[in-house]
């Protein structure tokens, strides 16, 4: 019998506001926005529960609210950030926000990556696409000096379209310089002047045969993408627990409530959206 | 009652020929209880413009387009007409009054009518009186409403 | 089994060996009581399952959208469906060359929540016949008079025989009276604002917004509705008055020159709002105005998409028609 | 405790309640019943063997609600959160009752509690009267459930004729009936015959052993095509259902609200995501995913059967699709082979 009724209301956003916008690719579909708190309890409740993986809910208000994972690790400083593709409603909205402007957001949602069952193991991070954005954030956040001792060798491997719609390209650029990870770009289709891999992402992953020695990969990119490469991963020797995804759907509330993002005995919102392939193979086909 | 300004909405079509000075006066001195909004062609407006003005507040509803045969893509307005006017006697049959719903179609030629129509359907709603039973949801605030 | 029930199955029977469609729309027995289910028979041997009488209440030609156009179907219709298919055509959501229209004469369907609010739902069996309903429920057998229970729409049904179809299988019936359907509208039309006002609200807002009235109806086939529209949304998404008022006005006033009066959105509200009356008027302005009705035909044009510049003898000068 | 309580003295006892709690009773409106507030003028409608067509769920878990007020240029936000209220709902039914403890499990427990369900659940009494006729459309004793079944109640009513038979179930309303005169072991005794009787009107139509492990091994299979075959999409079956919670959060941007709308698996538009994909493009999908959810993902998810057999989607299904007939047919559905036979 429920007797506490006076829980907070989780549906109610905190206030945020713009830092800085700014386009990620040259079709200009892809804009980056960083967020400041507008209230420092709110700050400090959101980097006590944050984890790289988490999603947050953007709450443009008359328009209503997106699902969006956080691109940012904690140590980058006092603010979040999302890298928002233009598709409906909300996300054009988002998209016409200027620096100073208000906003709410609802997070960190769902689990993130298991970091803590990745101790000591080789990471391989496969992206396409925007869904880069939250491995991004893992990349970032394993990066960090404190975190990176935790951790064996980094691997990343990004794909895009084209190099118009790679995202974080100057930081990106530096990984190249760094000593402690290794950085593979691939686009779809050559290029002049692209000096990195061309191909779709399956087939880069079957060139570069990461080990799956003491590994795990995580993958995150276009329905399309994640489909081909799981296949690939398992027949270079990843077993399915050591194969990880980032699923999405529609959501509404990200708490588990409103039975949108429902998949079996799943919710992606609360469940997930961080599942190993273990857990997915177990799970109804209904994504 | 008769200081009472009713709020009007006024969809004009954006190619209506109206002489320069009333579309001076439309585009500029509009007094603040007409709300403008412009549309490509009468054949643009869905009944749903039209009840959404009602719901949002609005007591009364002007359509101003062209004449028949001088519509800027042929038949629009000719299309329009027979919706318009349907939707018009079909929100009368559920209670809300016809006369709240004023169709102006006019030309060059026609200097000066749409303040005049303007003035006479002002006076036509101040007659009638408040039109609460179908603006079902509170007028919109700035910003937002907060109820 | 009736008569009627088996020339149908023959029918179907006939169509479905010959190859001559690839699914015949029918009814099969009900699950639950006194509620016979729109069926898809596309081999002869499951049509042992076909049944037809006065309880069958849906409107069949709801699903030929549902289908390709070089689909072949055979579908059963009645006087309304029959109209409806021949609007679907005018929209060209099918074509007619591929469509086998097996007619029934139809004599009015049966409203079940009037039988079980006089028989109660533990209903053993029952049987339709011309005048009467017998239904033997577990303690009593009930002879209820036909014409009491039909539905309202089909009380006052103006053609109960199929217009276009390909065979007929039955006596054609006499037509219905006409005033009828205009004698309700300008009895709601005789009642004061404030009386039609208050109608429309107690009808309206009792909706539950689960657009079955949209789903049961052949002529809403939109792939996206007003209401699921949200760049911009036009009307509001709840049970507010707001929102079910926009509902209903806005979903009668598209089936302007299309309704064929059949019914079907009543008998699928689970609030038993009231709604017919809004199609009605419209249809009889339609006549009024433009002497047309729905579906009388497969070609003419409804009058919304009819318009002509020859309109403006219509037309006063205020705009309004004269 | 087990208590009398005469008919004839309902309306005073209830008038007399009524000061301290508001009062929510089954009131005819039309041709069916709806949870109405009780007022001098009510009349209650208790014996017509049909359960109020919309659900009880409404009274805790509203169709529309606002959730949050905003003001887009100040930026300012308001929670909506409701009051708690004492109430009572008198003449729930079983089904219903247990519905309620069902969401309980979605609304009420682990994380994110909701506070808009807690506010009107924490002071709200459920007394509830058993169904000692129940209907051909009603299943509820194949669905962990049955037609005086107390999950949830605080009391149960058992209609005797003259009287009703009252069990308290929680301490809590102990005190309501307190006046009334105890019932003696003859008067139970008839009482237990009613609910037997009731009970033994409504076999069983499915076992629930295993059904689960049925279902989730037809998830790929043609059968959900057939059985969705004649579905028209609407929300009939969901809205109604008292079990079901889904809902919709929107922003009304002319009144600046954000409300909670009741919302269903059975539109096309619930699952459509911005880029077009929908991962339930058919009424198959769609289908599959309402009855699986009752019937397997619950069970996951709360370790309980989320239908509580009340017959709702049965009776008000515009095309007569029955859902004891689809579980028994998705269920019986074992391979492809079996169905060319």
């Amino acid at each position: 019998m429920p007797t506490n009724p006076s829980v907070p209301n989780p549906y109610l956003p905190t206030p945020m506001r713009v830092l800085r916008a700014y386009f990620e690719s040259t079709d200009r579909t892809l804009k980056t926005l960083e967020l400041s708190f507008e209230n420092l309890a709110d700050k400090i409740a959101f980097f006590k529960k944050f984890n790289p993986g988490q999603f947050c809910q953007l709450s443009v208000f008359g328009k209503g609210e997106s699902p969006l994972g956080v691109a940012s690790a904690a140590w980058e400083g006092d603010f979040v950030r999302f890298t928002v593709q233009r598709m409906g409603s909300v996300t054009k909205a988002l998209h016409e926000l200027k620096p100073g402007d208000t906003l709410g957001m609802r997070g960190p949602l769902g689990n993130g990556f298991p970091l803590a069952d990745w101790k000591g193991k080789n990471l391989v991070i496969i992206g396409g696409g925007c869904a880069f954005s939250t491995l991004y954030a893992l990349t970032k956040h394993v990066q960090h000096p404190q975190n990176r001792p935790d951790f064996g060798q980094l691997t990343v491997i990004y794909g895009a379209r084209s190099s118009g719609l790679c995202m974080y390209k100057h930081d990106i650029q530096s990984w190249y310089q760094r000593d402690d990870m290794e950085i593979h770009q691939a686009i779809d289709v050559p290029e002049e002047n692209w000096d990195h891999h061309v191909g779709y992402v399956p087939d880069v992953v079957r060139q570069i045969a990461p080990s799956p020695d003491n590994a795990v990969a995580i993958v995150c990119g276009p329905p399309i993408m994640t489909k081909f490469t799981l296949p690939a991963l398992v027949s270079l020797g990843f077993p399915p627990e050591a194969i990880f995804t980032s699923l999405e759907k529609r959501m509404k509330c990200g708490l588990g409530k409103c039975g949108r993002c429902n998949i079996g005995s799943k919710y992606i919102c609360k469940d997930g959206p961080v599942f190993s392939l273990a857990e997915l193979n177990a799970l109804p086909a209904d994504i | 009652m008769t200081d009472h300004k009713p709020k009007i909405a006024f969809f004009q079509c954006h190619w209506c020929l109206y002489a320069p000075e009333d579309q001076e006066w439309v585009d500029r001195r509009l007094p603040d209880n007409i709300r403008l909004i412009k549309v490509p062609c009468t054949g643009r407006i869905d009944p749903l413009f039209v009840l959404n003005a009602v719901q949002g507040g609005a007591e009364g509803v002007v359509i101003s387009g062209c004449l028949p045969e001088k519509c800027h893509y042929k038949e629009g307005n000719l299309a329009a007409r027979r919706q318009l006017q349907e939707f018009s006697s079909f929100m009368d049959y559920i209670g809300y009054d016809e006369a709240r719903l004023r169709f102006v179609w006019l030309d060059l030629q026609d200097r000066g009518r749409i303040q005049r129509e303007l003035a006479d359907f002002e006076n036509q709603l101040q007659q009638l009186g408040s039109a609460e039973a179908l603006a079902a949801r509170q007028p919109l605030e700035e910003g937002g409403a907060h109820e | 089994m009736s008569e009627l029930e088996q020339k149908i199955r023959s029918e179907a029977e006939r169509l479905l060996k010959e190859g001559l469609v690839d699914v015949v729309i029918a009814f099969r027995k009900e699950d639950a009581p006194l509620r016979p289910q729109p069926a898809f028979f596309t081999h002869p041997e499951d049509l042992e399952n076909l049944t037809y009488n006065g309880l069958c209440a849906n409107n069949l030609a709801n699903y030929l959208t549902r289908y390709p156009r070089e689909t072949r179907i055979g579908m059963l219709v009645r006087g309304c469906e029959n109209r409806s298919v021949n609007a679907l055509i005018v929209e060209k959501q099918h074509s007619r060359e591929n469509l086998y229209l097996i007619g029934i004469p139809c004599t009015g369907i049966i409203d079940w929540r009037k039988v079980i609010a006089l028989t109660g739902e533990d209903i053993l069996g029952y049987e339709d016949t011309d005048s009467t309903l017998i239904v033997r429920a577990r303690h009593q057998t009930f002879r209820l008079p036909r014409q009491e229970l039909l539905h309202p729409s089909c009380q006052r049904c103006v053609h109960p025989n199929p217009l276009s179809a390909d065979i007929l299988l039955g006596e054609a019936l006499p037509e219905g009276d006409p005033t009828l359907i205009r004698a309700r509208v300008e009895s709601f039309e005789a009642l004061s604002r404030e009386e039609r006002t208050a109608f429309f609200r107690q009808e309206a807002e009792r909706c539950i917004r689960c657009y079955a009235c949209r789903e049961a109806c052949p002529m809403c086939y939109c792939e996206e509705c007003f209401v699921d529209h949200n760049t911009p949304r036009w009307t509001e998404s709840g049970t507010t008055p707001a929102g079910t008022h926009a509902w209903h006005i806005i979903r009668a006033f598209h089936q302007t020159g299309r309704c064929t009066s059949c019914g079907a959105c009543e008998r699928a509200c689970p609030m038993d709002i009231q709604m017919t009356y809004l199609t009605d008027k419209l249809g009889k302005d339609m006549w009024d105005y433009y002497q047309f009705a729905a579906g009388m035909d497969d070609k003419t044009q409804p009058p919304f998409a009819a318009f002509t510049m020859d309109d403006k003898k219509h037309f006063q000068a205020g705009g309004k028609l004269s | 405790m087990k208590y009398l309580l005469p008919k004839n003295e309902l309306y005073s006892r209830l008038a007399r309640w009524s000061a301290e709690y508001s009062i929510l009773a089954p009131q005819k409106v039309g041709e069916y019943s709806e949870f109405l507030p009780f007022t001098a003028q009510s009349e209650l409608c208790l014996q017509e063997p049909h359960n109020t067509r919309y659900p009880a769920k409404a009274l805790f878990f509203p169709q529309s609600e606002t959730i949050l007020k905003y003001n887009r240029i100040s930026g300012q936000l308001e929670s909506a959160a409701p009051e708690s209220q004492k109430r009572i709902v008198f003449g729930i039914r079983p089904c219903d009752a247990k519905a309620v403890t069902l969401l309980d499990t979605v609304f009420a427990e682990g994380d994110n509690q909701d506070p808009f369900w807690l506010a009107r659940r924490a002071e709200t009494f459920l007394i509830g009267l058993g169904c000692h006729e129940p209907c051909a459309t009603c299943f509820c004793t194949s669905t962990e459930s049955g037609p005086f079944h107390t999950e949830g109640l605080d009391a149960l009513l058992t209609d005797l004729g003259e009287v009703f038979f009252v069990e308290t179930l929680s301490e809590r309303v102990e005190a309501l009936f307190s006046e009334l005169s105890p019932a003696e072991a003859a008067q139970q005794e008839i009482a237990l015959a009613v609910q037997a009787a009731a009970e033994k009107s409504l076999p069983k139509v499915f076992e629930l052993d295993g059904i689960k492990e049925k279902l989730d091994r037809v998830f790929d299979k043609e059968i959900w095509a057939e059985l969705s075959q004649s579905c028209l999409g609407c929300g009939i079956c969901t809205f109604l259902c008292p079990t079901c919670f889904c809902f919709d959060l929107v922003d009304e941007a002319q009144r600046g609200t954000r409300v909670r709308n009741w919302d269903t698996c059975m539109y096309r538009v619930y699952s459509l995501e911005a880029s077009a994909h929908n991962p339930r493009p058919t009424r198959r999908e769609r289908t599959r995913q309402r009855l699986m959810h009752k019937y397997s993902y619950w069970w996951e998810h709360a370790g309980k059967l989320g239908c509580t057999g009340c017959g709702r989607c049965v009776r008000y299904c515009p095309v007569g699709l029955d859902i004891r007939a689809m579980i028994k047919k998705a269920s019986a559905y074992e391979s492809e082979a079996q169905h060319a036979n």
